[in-house]
């Protein structure tokens, strides 16, 4: 009988049972969501993000499958961070008691505006705090992201690190770029503790019968399958490029997927659309196919995966 | 089973009215769905909206309406496109010998394939029908053409029982042992309806409505509260875990 | 009856029999290939890029299928502009008797070196100089492609102006990039004529068994389904943006792919790895699908579709 | 046919020399393939180079050691993996009632699968092996057991005749009626079989050999000239449109 392998890890000082992290904005959007997906099996669940003020998002259709993966625009829709912390206190509360981490998740319109909303955040004493400088679908009223751009992201993230005091700080990065490795770079150079990669990549679907782009906002970000390779070539960049643990995010569907990531460069495994390929069960099993590979080729630790295709 | 998230356009082969307000809509194709399924129909220019499938060869749908996107529904002809998303969710089951129907206004619908499967398998099926006004009660005859024994309740008495639908069907239960109580309608007849179950410790499958915009488990809009159903789990979504919930007294799984 | 659709069409002052165009490095790389392709239905075929001295390209693996498209580093392999310029010479012989315009492609490691190239292939006196700044596979031999930044775009665009006279210049974009469009607007206020849009997306694959890359390169870009709504989304925004022609590449298989892709703002349609899913006759079935699309809509002029998503 | 780009890990089960310098590496899984197809090999850090298929059930390859990459196939041992991309191309197909086929080297391999399907088809089979020395000469046991007529011609006379096998085919040419003539082996050869398959007006069916990178038909390094057989049609991709080409002389299609 080989020896159960080992799935628990660290990220930055946070102790996680297992690499899998929810991914922002997939499902967690309420305390009580937070805590279904803790229980289903995630080693740590990051909240949707919110910024300053409420936001619906955009109309229907917001969402659609396609033959290689999703797309969504669902357009930031958040109470407003007055509104979020109070959940987010309820959630830490729960999740407290089984030891799932909790990570948040913020966006603003400038430099400034991120490290208020930080602030707020702040209070409900986050495992780490996720700034989305990438969310592609929301181009109309903030211009564009943030990652865009060295110089910018790293404003964001002194005005970040500025207001959480010793709460670590993840920076999250847009594929459409043309150097992820020198954004990452500004950004950790001003303290960033962990990057997640990646958003969505900006996409579109036309219907041809209904000579229309199937979401009502056009454009939106493309998730699931297809992202997986962009993922990984933007993990290994980054990994190449930066020192802190990176949280590889796109396209992770499977066991074999998130072995893939770590594999890249990664230290932790984000997953968000596995809920619509694998039903509600998809953190179960990925773990399970996880520890079916790691027993397969003899690796009894986690961790002897980081980097390994590098 | 079967889900797909991807949009198809489906044409209007008839459109049919059932009353002032509601429209029966037949398409050109049909799905892999269980009833109590769900998809999303998409207007291009106009919106993207849930509906229950009606029957599923051929896909068809019940729709009333409340609004403008139902009423732009119903205002197509023959031949026009209308894009669908699905089937979606989690369907109803046939389980039981002996099993109540409970339809509030165009919860009727998604009830008809289930009575149909039910009745296939020689189950005795109870139907009750809710509805505000005689002219309102939706489905009465097909029900009755599949042998069902079916009792209908008006909030104005012009037709059936005055009152509530769930007094009739405290009425039933009282005269009938029933296996299983299937029920799709308002929240707030749901909730009654749960409460009733409850006290009997009747097993029950419901179809819950929210608000949904993805329809597709990510978004998390369509979470419903245990405050509707206390049995319902917490982050339940009406839209990947249902719309459809079973409660089994005695369940081993 | 229903009449037969017209796909003739026109891209700047070139003439097409119809919109779709043999795109850059795939198949087409010496004449006798380019005038196979042309014969099985191609309305214009693009040479494969080729710049100011040989390249051998990387070693094996340079190409592999993945579940939801191709990826390849091939790494510009070319003979070298001299070389070139003879054989383009030799396929325009021969395409002039069959009425296929010829596209030239080439890219260098300067914007002056741009201009070098330019001016030794114009004496094949080419339809249409498309200038690819944009292979996302020669990272280490000439640094970031020039797409990724509007400025030194545009300094491309403005040295193979003044170098080529009056054949009209496409500059092939990239999709890793914040903002297509103000990419877009940059070249086209240097003059370029035409855009072409996209090239293949940065990715990796990874074989977790293996623990390594695939590609000998590891990194390769992304072509293929996978690819479409990306480049969809690429072109739409720089129909936007730009006022010229847009060759819109990415992820064509099928005639509704291609009609798709004219929907969201293409004036031609780029086609390659259709090759790999369609086989030999891909250009033939493309433009089927396409006719009997255009009949069954009652679409009498393919130029009807153009835009028509936006 | 079909044909695959991804690549699979395949373990390797049995390996076992059939020359001093050639081996047979049997895999552990079948791939859906016909006789004449191709696969890319890739080991990892080390390469990827084309192969024929031996047999397709199980998958197992013949590896003649010329360089780096096909010596480090020999050395592998069993468990190792191989990283298999096909099968890609196009194959032979049986034709005809007698036919014959010529293999320079390790051109025999990919004939062999053939044989067996042509005896399977009961038609009578000539097979000429050509080689350098009587130890070069391979698979002539295995064609024997399929109960083809066996000719071999080596260079250094060491077996069968000495000289070159196209001596050998003409000889059976002017004895035989031949209705197909398939070939696989160095250019050289099959240029000369060409020539003579075309003075006799015999349909033929040669598997050509190319420079091979992406093996996917879009790199376009695999083009074979006209120059090798006049009957190639410009633009020909080893990888794409063959390694087999077909010439038919009284082709109706
Ligand atoms: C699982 C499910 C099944 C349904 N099945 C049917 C059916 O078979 N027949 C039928 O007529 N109707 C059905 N509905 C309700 C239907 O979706 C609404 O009637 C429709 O969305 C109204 O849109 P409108 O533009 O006409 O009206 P609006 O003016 O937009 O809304 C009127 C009311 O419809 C409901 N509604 C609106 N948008 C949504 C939404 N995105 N999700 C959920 N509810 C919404 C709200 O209660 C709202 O108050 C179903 C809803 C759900 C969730
Ligand atoms: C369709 C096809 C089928 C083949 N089938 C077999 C087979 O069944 N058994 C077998 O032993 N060999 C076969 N070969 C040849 C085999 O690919 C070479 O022997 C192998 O690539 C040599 O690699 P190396 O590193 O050992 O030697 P190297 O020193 O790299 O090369 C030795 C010789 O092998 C050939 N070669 C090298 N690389 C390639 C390449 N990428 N594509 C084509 N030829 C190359 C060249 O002739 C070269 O001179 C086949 C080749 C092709 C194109
Ligand atoms: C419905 C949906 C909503 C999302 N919302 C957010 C968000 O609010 N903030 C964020 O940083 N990322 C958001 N994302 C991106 C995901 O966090 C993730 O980066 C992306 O989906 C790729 O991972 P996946 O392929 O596993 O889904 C969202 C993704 C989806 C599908
Ligand atoms: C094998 C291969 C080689 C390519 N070489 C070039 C090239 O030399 N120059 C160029 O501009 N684009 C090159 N491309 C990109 C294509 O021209 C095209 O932009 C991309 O493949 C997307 O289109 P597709 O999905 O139809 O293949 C190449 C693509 C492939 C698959
Ligand atoms: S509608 Fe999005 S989760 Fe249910
Ligand atoms: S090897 Fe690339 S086209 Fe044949």
């Amino acid at each position: 009988m080989p020896l159960e392998p080992t799935l628990a890890c660290q990220l930055n000082n946070i102790h996680l049972r297992n690499p899998l992290v929810l991914a922002s904005g997939a499902m967690g959007v309420s305390p009580t969501l937070l805590m279904r997906v803790a229980r289903s099996g995630a080693g740590a669940v990051t909240a949707k993000s919110c910024g300053p003020q409420p936001r619906e998002g955009h109309p229907n259709p917001v969402m659609a499958e396609w033959a290689h993966g999703l797309i969504n625009a669902i357009g930031l829709s958040n109470p407003g961070v007055d509104e979020e912390v109070a959940q987010l206190i309820e959630a830490q509360t729960q999740l407290t008691t089984i030891d799932v981490p909790l990570f948040a998740s913020i966006f603003a319109g400038s430099a400034q505006e991120f490290g208020e909303v930080a602030a707020v955040i702040s209070a409900a004493h986050p495992a780490l705090i996720e700034v989305n400088i990438s969310c592609p679908n929301v181009h109309d009223d903030f211009g564009l992201p943030f990652a865009a751009d060295a110089k910018s992201a790293a404003e964001v993230v002194r005005s970040v690190k500025n207001a959480v005091g010793t709460i670590p700080v993840a920076v999250k990065l847009a594929p459409n770029v043309p150097d992820i490795g020198r954004i990452a770079q500004a950004v950790v150079a001003e303290g960033a503790d962990v990057i997640t990669a990646i958003n969505t990549m900006p996409g579109m679907l036309i219907d041809a019968d209904a000579q229309q782009a199937v979401l009502s906002n056009r454009s939106g970000g493309i998730s699931g399958p297809a992202l997986k390779p962009i993922a990984l070539r933007c993990v290994a960049e980054i990994a190449r490029s930066v020192d802190v643990p990176i949280i590889g995010t796109g396209g992770v569907i499977t066991g074999r997927d998130a072995v893939e990531m770590l594999m890249a460069g990664a230290s932790a495994v984000g997953v968000g659309s596995a809920f619509w390929y694998r039903g509600a069960e998809a953190f179960a099993l990925i773990l399970d196919e996880m520890k079916e590979f790691m027993i397969d080729h003899n690796i009894r630790d986690i961790g002897q995966l980081i980097g390994k295709a590098l | 089973m079967k889900h797909t998230g991807t949009f198809t356009a489906c044409k209007v082969v008839t459109i049919e009215k059932l009353n002032a307000a509601t429209s029966r809509i037949v398409f050109d194709r049909d799905v892999d769905a269980q009833p109590g399924q769900f998809l999303m129909a998409w207007l291009p220019s106009l919106g993207e909206k849930p509906f229950s499938l009606f029957t599923r060869s051929p896909l068809s749908i019940v729709v009333v309406d409340v609004g403008p996107f139902s009423h732009a529904l119903q205002t197509l002809r023959i031949g026009d496109s209308v894009w669908i998303k699905g089937s979606l969710g989690n369907g109803f089951t046939p389980e039981g010998e002996n099993v109540l129907m409970v339809g509030g206004g165009y919860g009727a619908a998604p009830l008809y394939s289930l009575a149909k499967a039910c009745r296939e398998q020689l189950m005795h099926v109870i139907v009750c029908l809710g509805a505000g006004t005689s002219s309102s009660v939706l489905l009465r005859d097909e029900f009755d053409r599949l042998d069902c024994q079916v009792a209908v309740a008006t909030e104005d008495g012009s037709a059936g029982t005055k009152g509530l639908v769930t007094n009739v069907v405290e009425d039933v239960l009282r005269r009938e042992h029933i296996d299983t109580i299937y029920a799709c309608g308002p929240t707030g007849m749901l909730t009654a309806l749960a409460k009733i179950s409850h006290k009997h410790k009747i097993n029950y499958q419901f179809s819950w409505e929210a608000h949904m915009r993805c329809g597709m488990g990510l978004c998390g809009s369509c979470e419903v509260s245990p405050d509707a159903d206390p049995s319902l789990p917490a982050g339940w979504l009406a839209c990947f875990d249902g719309p459809v919930f079973r409660k089994h007294w005695n369940a081993v799984y």
